[in-house]
C-alpha cells in the first residue's frame, strides 16, 4: 500500500512537470525542441550527480552543506593541475578532482561518524574550511579557459556514443547508484541506519562505518562534479558553486527524500533534479521579469511540496475509506 | 602566472589616452619623509568587494605598489562574500586601527555611508575606486572609465560587429549591480541615435555573475531570439560564460560577443574569434592611481575639489573633475583587447 | 561440573551502569533443548542480562561459556555468528523498510559471486516464516504500517530466520493476544523439539507454566535461584520474585457508582472504528478489550483529542463536547495513559520529576515563572505514591526499567484534576509487584469518584477489575458485558469473528 | 507494599558545575581576548570594543529565538530573507511617504507575519520538515523583496533613525542595551517559564509532550513567529547601520546565526542547551572576527579559522574523557 503511495507521489511530480512543460511550451515554442532539451539535461547533469550523494546523506538523517565548497576545491585543484602540466590526461584530472573530493568527504565522515558531530554543524564548519582552502590554493586567482588544454575542456563537451559526456557520466552514476542502494547489503544498510539508528546498532550494523562511507561517497561525487563543472564552464574560481548545496537539497526534497531519514528513491531524485532543471531553463525562456524569477522559483517549490503532501493525504484517506469496519 | 610589475606601469590604458606624459617616480620619494608622523609609516587601506577575484587582486596589487612608492604601509582587505555588511565591519576594524586613509570598491553605494562618515569624522581620508560610494561618503572617487564612454563604446562596438543591424541582447551581472545598470542606461541612450535604428535591443538578462546561471541565460537568449546577432556582456563572468556557450554551440561568427572582460578569462575566445574584441581598463592602474590619490588626501595636497591636480607616479598628472554631487578622477578610456594584443595581456590579469 | 552439559553458562556476571548496579554476581545455566524462563520484578536486571549475553553490553565482571568454551562477545554480530538470536523487549525495527528487510537485516541472502541481494529468495523465505507464525500480512509491506503486535511477530520471524541454537525472547507476549500467544507457544515448542534452547522472559505466569521447564528468578539485580517449574509452587515463586507475600492481586474495591460522567454515541472515525457507544459513570471501571488491532487505542485517542473522530457525539457530564487536542481534553477532565510509554508517555532524557510535572506546568507557575520548589514537592509526593524505584526524583527516566517507567507515566496522570481516566494497557510489561500496586491505585481512584476506562488484553485483569466490559472487534463494539456475566469464554467468544452472538449481546443501557 | 522515600533534593556536584559547556565558551572568550590583545595594540580599548560590539550584534537578535527553534529540533533558514523583506518593505514605504515610525511598525509586522506563516505551514503540514518549509519560504520572501524594490536601493531615512545602529546611551551602545533587554527576556522565557519548559519537552519528545497536554502546535507557531519578529528587529538595526536597504541585505545570516547557536551548545538532537551559551557564542565569534580583522587576517584564513573553531568547539565535549552523565538540560 505504501509502495503504491510512493509511486503515486512520483506520478504526481511527473504530472506537475508535464503540466509545467506544456505551460512553458505555450509561451515559448522553442522550449520543447531537441536542442533545448539537450541543453537542459546537460545543465542538470551536475546537479543530478550531486543529488545522488545528497540523497544518501539525507537518508542517514544527515545533510551536507559543504558540497559547494568541496566542488570548488576539487575543481580548482584539477584546474591548477592541468594548467601546470597541460599534458595531463583528462582521466587523471578527473582522478585528481575526485580524489580531493574523497579526502574532503572522508574528513567530514570522520567528524560525523566517529566524533559524532551533528552533520549540519560539521558540514557548516568544513564548508568554511574547504572554501578557504580553495582561495588559498589558487592565491586568489582564477584558472581561465586559455590555461586549460582542450583535452580537459572536452571532458564536458565531448560525447560518448552520441551522448554528451556529462549526461553519460550522470547516467553511469545513476546506474551504479541504483544497483548500490537496492541490490547490495551496504546500500540497504544506509537505509537501515537512517530508518532507525538504535536498531541498527543492535542488529550489528556498524553505523559509524556506514555514515563515514556515505559522506565519503558524497565527497567523491562532489569532487567529480567539481572537475565536470570546471571543464564545462572552462573556468575555475574561488567562489565556484557557492550556495549550490541548497539547489541540490531542494532537488532531493522535491524528489521525496525525507529529511527524517530512511526514505529516498533514485527515481525520485531524477524527477526532483529534472524539475529544478526545467525551472532553471524555463524561467529565462518565458521572459518573466528578472525580479520575479526568484519568487516564482520559491513558489513553485513550495507548491510542489504542498501539493505532494495533500495528494498523499488524499490517498491515505481514500485507503481508509475502503477499509472495512 | 607571472606578475607583470613593470608591465603594470606601462598600462594598456596609456595607449588609449592620447597624451599621457610618463611621470617621474622621484617625485614620490622626495615627498614621503616629509610626513608629519616622524618614523611611523602612514597606513593606507584598501577594501575590495570580495576575495578571490583576480580583478580585485590586481587592483590591490597596484594600490600596494603606489603606497610602497610613497613610503606608506598598505593594508589590503576583502570580505569573503561581496556584501556591504561585511565591508561595514571592515571599515570599523580600520577605524580602530587608526589608519590614515581608506580606499574602497563598494558593494553598495549608499549602505556604507554611515560607516564611512564615521571614518571621516575620525579624520580618515576616504576615497572610492572602481565602484563608487555616494558623494557624501567620500572625498573623491577614482573612476576607471567614464560610464558614458563605456556604454556608448560597447554599442558602437557591437554595431560594428553585426554590421549595423539586427537584434542584440545584454547579459548583465545581478539586477542590483549599480555599475552595470549605469552602463546599460548609457547603452540605451546611445541606441536612441537614429543610426542604430536597425538595431533592436531585445532583452536584458541577468546571470548574477554565476557561471551556471549565466550559461542558462545565454542559452535562453539564443533560443528565444533565434535571430539574435549580438550579445553585450559588461561583466567578467557573464562574458566568459557567453563566450563558452557560443564556442560550444559553434555560433562563432553568427552571434557576436563583446563587453567587458578579463583578458585572461577571454583570451581563449578572442583568439578563437568568438569575441572579436572587448574592453576593459587596467585594474592595476586603477589601484595604482588610487594609491597616489590616497597619499595626496592624507598629505593634504589633495582635498577632492574640482580642478585640483595630482601627479600619480608613472601615470602622470590627473585632474579632479565633477561627478554628479561629488568629484572624481578619471583613469582614462577603456582599453580595447583584440586578437592583436590579447596574448600580451592574458598572463597579466 | 562438566561443561558439556550446558550450551550456555554464565558465572558471576556483574554489570554496573553509572550509579546503578544492574547485575550483581549473577549465575545462569542453559541446557540444550530447554525452555528456560527468566523472571523477576521490573528492574530486576533481566533485560540487561540478555544484553550482556548478546554482546550489547560488556559485563564488568564474570565469565561466559558457550558449549563449555569461554567466550566474550564484543557486539551483537559476534553473538549472532555464535548462534544466539534475541528478540529485545522494545521492538527495534526499521519503520521505513519492508518486512523482509527487517527480518533479514544483518544476514541478507546474497549471491555467491556478485554479492547481489537475492530479493526473491528473501521475500519467499520471509513469507514462509510469517505464514508459520500465522501472520496475515505480506512481507513486502512497509514495517511502519504494522501495528505493535504485528511488529512483534516480525521480530520473532527475525530470530527464527537466523537459525540460531539459542533464542532469547524478552517479553515477546507483552503485545500479543491470547491466540497470538498460543501461536508463539507452538513455535517455541517446535524449536525446542528441534533441539534449540530458548530463554524466555515474561511477567505472565501463564507463559511460564505453559512453556518453561526451568525458571530462574532475579531480584534487585541479584540471582535468587533456579527451579524446575513443576517443583515450585506459584506462591513460592511470587515470594522469590518480590521477596514478600502478595495477598491479593486484584484488590477490587466496591466503589459507589454515581452519576453519568461520559456518554459516547455512535462515535466513528473513517477506517478505524465505527458506531461506538457506551457510557461511563462516576466510580465505575469500564473494561475495553478485544484482539490486537480491534481499534481500542484509536477510540481512546479520539476521546482524548489526539485524533479526530468524524462521526458521533461525546457528552461529558451531560454536556456535548468536541475535543480538539489532548490539552483541551485534560482541561475538561479526561486523562489518558498511553499504550507506548517510551514514545508517548515519557521524555526519556528527562529526570523523573520533570516528567511528572510536565502535564501540570501551568499549575506550578506563579506570576509567569515556574516554581521549582512546588514542582519538586509534587514530583516527590506522586513518585512515592506510585512507589517508583529510584534514588531521587532527579534520576533520568531512561535509566529506569520498563515497569518503573510505567509508574512514572502513571504519576503524571495524577497531577491533573480529572474525572475520566483512560488507561491503555496500564500494566503492559509490568511485574506482579508493580501490577498489584497499580491495581490498588486504580481501585482507589475509582473509589475517589473517577470514571475509569481500562483497556487491556489480559483477561484476568479485565475480569478482576472491571464493573462492565465492552469487547471490540474490528472497529466495532461486539458486546457489552456486565460484571455478572463476565467470564473468559464470554469475552473470547465476543472478540473472535463470528459465532459470538450466542453470548450475551446485551447492550448496557445507553 | 512498603512506602518508598524518594528524595527531591539534589546534591551540589562540583563535577556537574565544572563540566558545563558554557565554561568552555568563557575560557575560549578569555583566550580570544588574551590572544587579540597580544596581537594588536588596538584591541583592548574600550571605545574599540564597544564599537565592535555594535558591529556584530545585529544578527544576535535572531540568535535568541533560533535557540528555541533548534531546541525544538526544528530549524529556520528563512530568517535572513525575513530580514531582507521587512527591511525592504520599511524602506519602500518610507520612500513612498509613510512616516518613519509607521514604516518601522510595518517592518515589525511584516517580519512577524512571515514568521507566523512559517509556523503555520510547519504545523499544518507535519509531513514536511521545517528545513523544507523554510527553504521554500527563504526563496519566496527574498523573491518578494526583489519584486518590491527591483534593482533600487531605498533609504535616505531621517537622521534620528541612524541612532539605532550607531549611537550610544551614555557610553553604552544603544543596540547593546536593546539586546541585553531581549536576551534577559528570552532567557527568562526559556528557563523560568512553563513555555520554555515545554519547548524543551517538545525538543526531546514531541509526541509525549502532546500526550501530556502540551500545546505543541501553538508553541511552534509562537516560536516561529517570534523568530520572524526578531528578524524584523534585526532588520531595523541593520537598516539603520546601512542607512539604506536593498533586497540582498543580510545574505548568509541564517548560517551564521545557526553556527552561533550550535557553538553555544544547543543541540537539535536532544533538546539540550541554554540561552547563555548561545549569547556567549555571539560574543566569542564577534570578538574573534574583530580581533582577526584588526590584524588584517585575510578573509580566507578567517573562514578556515572560524570553520575549525566550530568543529573543535563541538568536538571537544565529545572526547571520552570529558564525557559524563551529569549534564543539565
Ligand atoms: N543503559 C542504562 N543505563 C543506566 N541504567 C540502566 C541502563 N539500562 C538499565 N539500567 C538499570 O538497570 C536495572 C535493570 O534494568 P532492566 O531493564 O535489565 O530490568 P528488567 O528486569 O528487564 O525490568 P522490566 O521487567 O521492567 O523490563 C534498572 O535499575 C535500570 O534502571
Ligand atoms: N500505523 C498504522 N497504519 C495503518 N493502520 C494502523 C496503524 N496503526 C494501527 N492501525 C490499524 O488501526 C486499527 C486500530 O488499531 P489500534 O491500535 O487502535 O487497535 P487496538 O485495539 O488498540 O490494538 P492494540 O492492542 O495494538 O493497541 C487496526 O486495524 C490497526 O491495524
Ligand atoms: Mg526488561
Ligand atoms: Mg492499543
Amino acid at each position: 500500500m505504501s509502495a503504491k503511495i510512493a509511486k503515486f507521489r512520483e506520478l504526481g511530480l511527473l504530472v506537475f512537470i508535464v503540466l509545467m512543460s506544456v505551460g512553458v511550451q505555450l509561451r515559448n515554442p522553442s522550449f520543447l525542441t531537441w536542442e533545448n532539451i539537450n541543453d537542459m539535461i546537460t545543465n542538470t547533469a551536475i546537479l543530478s550527480i550531486l543529488a545522488v550523494g545528497m540523497m544518501l546523506v539525507i537518508v542517514t538523517r544527515g545533510i551536507d552543506l559543504s558540497i559547494g565548497a568541496t566542488l570548488a576545491l576539487s575543481g580548482m585543484t584539477a584546474a591548477l593541475a592541468v594548467s601546470h602540466s597541460p599534458g595531463l590526461s583528462p582521466l587523471a584530472a578527473i582522478g585528481i578532482g575526485t580524489g580531493i573530493g574523497l579526502v574532503c568527504g572522508m574528513a567530514l565522515g570522520v567528524l560525523v561518524a566517529w566524533v559524532n558531530i551533528l552533520p549540519i554543524i560539521a558540514t557548516l564548519g568544513m564548508m568554511n574550511v574547504f572554501r578557504g582552502l580553495t582561495f588559498e590554493s589558487s592565491g586568489g586567482k582564477w584558472v581561465s579557459a586559455h590555461q586549460m588544454p582542450d583535452s580537459f575542456k572536452n571532458i564536458a563537451t565531448g560525447s560518448l556514443l552520441g551522448i554528451n559526456n556529462l549526461i553519460a557520466i550522470a547516467i553511469l552514476v545513476y546506474a551504479v547508484a541504483y544497483y548500490f542502494v537496492s541490490h547490495t547489503r551496504t546500500g540497504r544498510r544506509i537505509y537501515a541506519v537512517g530508518s532507525n539508528p538504535e536498531s541498527a546498532a543492535v542488529s550489528g550494523i556498524h553505523s559509524a562505518r556506514i555514515l563515514w562511507l556515505v559522506y565519503t561517497i558524497m565527497g567523491g561525487l562532489s569532487g567529480l562534479a567539481g572537475v565536470l563543472w570546471v571543464s564545462k564552464f572552462a573556468s575555475a574560481q574561488g567562489d565556484t558553486a557557492s550556495g549550490y548545496e541548497l539547489s541540490v537539497i531542494a532537488a532531493c526534497v522535491l524528489g521525496g527524500v525525507s529529511i527524517a531519514g530512511g526514505v529516498g528513491k533514485i527515481s525520485g531524485i531524477v524527477l526532483g533534479s529534472v524539475l529544478l532543471g526545467i525551472l532553471n531553463n524555463a524561467l529565462p525562456m518565458i521572459d518573466v521579469s528578472a525580479f520575479w524569477q526568484m519568487f516564482i522559483q520559491g513558489a513553485i517549490i513550495l507548491i510542489a511540496v504542498l501539493i505532494n503532501a495533500l495528494v498523499k493525504r488524499g490517498i491515505d484517506r481514500n485507503n481508509l475509506m475502503r477499509r472495512k469496519i | 602566472g607571472k606578475s607583470g610589475n613593470s608591465e603594470g606601469g606601462a598600462s594598456p590604458s596609456q595607449a588609449a589616452v592620447s597624451e599621457s606624459p610618463s611621470a617621474s617616480a622621484s617625485a614620490s620619494s622626495s615627498e614621503s619623509p616629509s610626513g608629519n608622523g616622524g618614523g611611523a609609516k602612514k597606513k593606507f587601506a584598501i577594501i575590495f568587494k570580495n576575495t578571490g577575484n583576480p580583478y580585485g587582486e590586481k587592483m590591490m596589487e597596484g594600490f600596494k605598489k603606489a603606497i610602497e612608492e610613497v613610503g606608506g604601509e598598505a593594508i589590503l582587505k576583502a570580505p569573503d562574500q561581496p556584501t556591504a555588511e561585511a565591508q561595514i565591519q571592515m571599515i570599523e576594524e580600520l577605524i580602530s586601527q587608526k589608519v590614515d586613509s581608506i580606499a574602497i570598491a563598494a558593494n553598495d553605494p549608499d549602505a556604507l555611508q554611515p560607516a564611512l562618515e564615521k571614518a571621516m569624522n575620525a579624520g580618515i581620508k576616504v576615497l572610492s575606486l572602481d565602484s563608487a560610494v555616494n558623494a557624501a561618503s567620500r572625498l573623491v572617487h577614482v573612476n576607471q572609465a567614464d560610464p558614458e564612454r563605456i556604454g556608448r563604446t560597447l554599442i558602437q562596438g557591437v554595431s560594428e560587429m553585426i554590421g549595423g543591424e539586427g537584434e542584440i541582447a545584454i547579459l548583465s551581472a545581478t539586477s542590483q549591480a549599480t555599475n552595470q545598470n549605469t552602463w546599460i542606461e548609457w547603452m540605451k541612450k546611445e541606441l536612441e541615435d537614429p543610426k542604430y535604428s536597425k538595431i533592436k535591443l531585445v532583452k536584458v538578462a541577468y546571470g548574477d555573475d554565476l557561471r551556471d546561471k549565466s550559461v542558462s541565460e545565454t542559452e535562453a537568449l539564443l533560443k528565444s531570439y533565434p535571430n539574435l546577432k549580438g550579445i553585450i556582456a559588461p561583466t567578467t563572468v557573464g562574458i566568459a560564460a557567453a563566450g563558452k556557450v557560443l564556442t560550444d554551440k559553434g555560433l562563432k561568427g553568427k552571434v557576436q560577443l563583446t563587453g567587458l572582460g578579463l583578458p585572461s578569462e577571454m583570451a581563449e575566445y578572442i583568439e578563437s574569434g568568438v569575441c572579436q574584441w572587448m574592453y576593459l581598463w587596467n585594474p592595476i592602474d586603477v589601484g595604482y592611481l588610487s594609491g597616489y590619490v590616497a597619499d595626496g588626501l592624507v598629505k593634504g595636497t589633495l582635498t577632492g575639489k574640482v580642478g585640483e591636480k595630482i601627479t600619480a607616479g608613472t601615470l602622470g598628472e590627473k585632474v579632479v573633475v565633477q561627478d554628479g554631487d561629488g568629484t572624481q578622477i578619471m583613469l582614462g578610456d577603456p582599453f580595447k583587447f583584440d586578437a592583436s594584443n590579447i596574448t600580451e595581456w592574458k598572463s597579466v590579469y | 561440573m562438566a561443561g558439556t552439559e550446558y550450551v550456555l553458562e554464565l558465572k558471576g556476571i556483574t554489570k554496573i551502569f553509572p550509579g546503578v548496579k544492574a547485575l550483581d554476581d549473577v549465575y545462569f545455566k542453559l541446557r540444550p533443548g530447554e525452555i528456560h524462563a527468566l523472571m523477576g520484578e521490573n528492574g530486576a536486571g533481566k533485560s540487561t542480562f540478555i544484553k550482556v549475553i548478546t554482546g550489547v553490553h560488556a559485563p564488568d565482571e564474570g565469565e561466559m561459556f558457550l558449549n563449555g568454551r569461554k567466550v566474550s562477545f564484543r557486539n551483537p554480530t559476534d553473538a549472532k555468528k555464535a548462534g544466539i538470536a534475541a528478540i529485545y523487549q522494545h521492538v527495534t525495527c526499521y519503520p521505513d523498510l519492508s518486512v523482509t528487510e527487517n527480518i533479514f537485516m544483518g544476514h541478507e541472502k546474497i549471491a555467491k559471486g556478485t554479492k547481489r541481494i537475492l530479493w526473491r529468495d528473501m521475500h519467499e523465505e520471509a513469507g514462509r516464516l510469517l505464514r508459520e507464525l500465522g501472520a496475515g500480512f505480506s512481507p513486502k509491506i512497509q514495517m511502519g504500517a504494522l501495528s505493535v503486535a504485528q511488529q512483534q511477530i516480525v521480530e520473532i520471524a527475525k530470530a527464527l530466520s537466523v537459525d540460531a541454537k539459542i533464542i532469547i525472547m524478552d517479553e515477546p507476549t507483552a503485545a500479543l493476544t491470547r491466540s497470538e500467544s498460543e501461536e508463539l507457544y507452538r513455535i517455541a515448542e517446535r524449536l525446542r523439539d528441534q533441539g534449540k534452547s530458548i530463554i524466555f522472559i515474561s511477567h505472565r505466569f501463564e507463559d511460564m507454566y505453559r512453556l518453561a521447564s526451568v525458571v530462574t528468578v532475579f531480584r534487585d539485580s541479584r540471582y535468587i535461584g533456579t527451579w524446575n517449574v513443576n517443583e515450585i509452587s506459584n506462591h513460592d515463586l511470587i515470594i522469590a520474585m518480590v521477596g514478600r507475600e502478595i495477598s491479593q492481586l486484584f484488590p477490587k474495591k466496591e466503589a459507589g457508582i454515581g452519576e453519568e460522567l461520559l456518554r459516547v454515541e455512535g462515535l466513528g472515525r473513517t477506517g478505524y472504528f465505527a458506531d461506538v457507544s457506551f457510557t461511563l459513570r462516576r466510580g465505575e471501571i469500564l473494561g475495553l478489550t478485544g484482539l490486537v488491532g480491534a481499534g481500542r487505542t484509536e477510540v481512546c485517542q479520539s476521546l482524548f483529542g489526539i485524533t479526530r473522530h468524524d462521526k458521533g457525539r461525546i457528552f461529558l457530564k451531560g454536556e456535548e463536547m468536541r475535543v480538539r487536542s489532548p490539552r483541551e481534553a485534560m482541561r475538561r477532565g479526561i486523562g489518558y495513559l498511553p499504550e507506548d510509554r517510551q514514545k508517548q508517555g515519557l521524555v526519556l532524557q528527562w529526570a523523573i520529576g520533570r516528567n511528572i510535572s510536565l502535564p501540570a506546568l501551568e499549575k506550578i507557575s506563579g506570576r509567569g515563572a515556574l516554581q521549582i520548589r512546588k514542582e519538586l514537592e509534587i514530583a516527590k509526593r506522586l513518585a512515592e505514591k506510585v512507589s517508583v524505584k529510584a534514588r531521587s526524583v532527579f534520576d533520568l527516566v531512561s535509566s529506569l526499567s520498563g515497569g518503573n517507567q510505567q509508574k512514572v507515566v502513571f504519576a503524571k496522570l495524577l497531577t491533573a484534576e480529572l474525572d475520566v481516566l483512560i488507561l491503555d494497557e496500564p500494566t503492559k510489561g509490568v511485574d506482579v509487584g508493580a501490577k498489584s500496586a497499580i491495581y490498588e491505585i486504580i481501585g482507589d481512584l475509582a473509589c475517589a469518584g473517577y470514571g475509569i476506562i481500562l483497556v487491556s488484553s489480559e483477561m484476568p485483569e479485565i475480569i478482576g477489575m472491571c464493573d462492565r466490559v465492552a469487547v471490540m472487534r474490528e472497529g466495532r463494539i461486539a458486546a457489552a458485558l456486565n460484571r455478572e456475566g463476565l467470564t473468559q469464554e464470554a469475552i473470547l467468544a465476543a472478540s473472535m469473528d463470528d459465532g459470538a452472538n450466542s453470548y450475551g449481546q446485551r447492550r448496557a443501557e445507553a | 507494599m512498603e512506602p518508598r522515600v524518594i528524595p527531591n533534593k539534589q546534591e551540589w556536584s562540583w563535577r556537574g558545575f565544572v563540566l558545563q559547556w558554557e565554561w568552555l565558551l568563557v575560557v575560549l572568550i578569555l583566550i580570544v581576548f588574551a590572544l587579540n590583545a597580544s596581537l594588536s595594540e588596538f584591541f583592548l580599548d574600550y571605545g574599540n570594543l564597544r564599537d565592535a560590539t555594535m558591529g556584530f550584534l545585529d544578527k544576535a537578535f535572531i540568535v535568541l529565538p533560533m535557540v528555541f527553534i533548534i531546541l525544538m529540533g526544528d530549524i529556520d533558514i528563512s530568517v535572513a530573507s525575513i530580514v531582507a523583506l521587512s527591511s525592504v518593505t520599511m524602506a519602500d514605504l518610507y520612500s513612498h511617504g509613510m512616516p518613519m515610525e509607521w514604516a518601522m511598525m510595518v517592518c515589525l509586522a511584516v517580519g512577524t507575519a512571515c514568521g507566523w506563516i512559517n509556523g503555520m505551514l510547519i504545523v499544518k503540514f507535519k509531513e514536511l520538515s521545517s528545513v523544507i518549509v523554510t527553504l521554500a519560504t527563504m526563496i519566496i520572501y527574498r523573491g518578494i523583496a526583489y519584486i518590491l524594490l527591483e534593482d533600487q536601493a531605498a533609504g535616505k531615512f531621517p537622521k534620528w533613525f541612524k541612532f539605532l545602529g550607531w549611537d550610544y546611551v551614555g557610553n553604552i551602545p544603544f543596540i547593546l542595551l536593546v539586546f541585553a533587554v531581549f536576551a534577559v527576556a528570552f532567557g527568562w522565557l526559556l528557563h523560568k517559564t512553563a513555555f520554555g519548559r515545554k519547548v524543551y519537552a517538545i525538543g526531546n519528545n514531541a509526541t509525549a509532550s502532546r500526550y501530556s497536554g502540551v500545546e505543541v502546535d501553538r508553541i511552534k507557531v509562537v516560536v516561529f513567529t517570534l523568530a520572524g519578529f526578531m528578524s524584523a528587529v534585526t532588520a531595523l538595526f541593520l537598516t539603520a547601520r546601512m542607512g539604506s536597504s536593498r533586497p540582498n541585505i543580510a545574505t548568509g545570516y541564517e548560517l551564521e546565526v545557526i553556527a552561533m547557536v550550535v557553538l553555544g551548545g544547543v543541540s537539535t538532537a536532544g533538546g539540550k542547551g541554554r540561552m547563555i551559551g548561545a549569547i556567549l557564542a555571539v560574543f566569542l565569534i564577534g570578538y574573534l572576527r574583530y580581533g582577526l580583522g584588526l590584524i588584517n587576517v585575510s578573509a580566507q584564513s578567517l573562514l578556515i579559522i572560524l570553520g575549525l573553531l566550530l568543529i573543535f568547539a563541538v568536538a571537544i565535549p565529545r572526547l571520552k574523557l570529558l564525557r559524563s552523565p551529569v549534564r543539565k538540560a
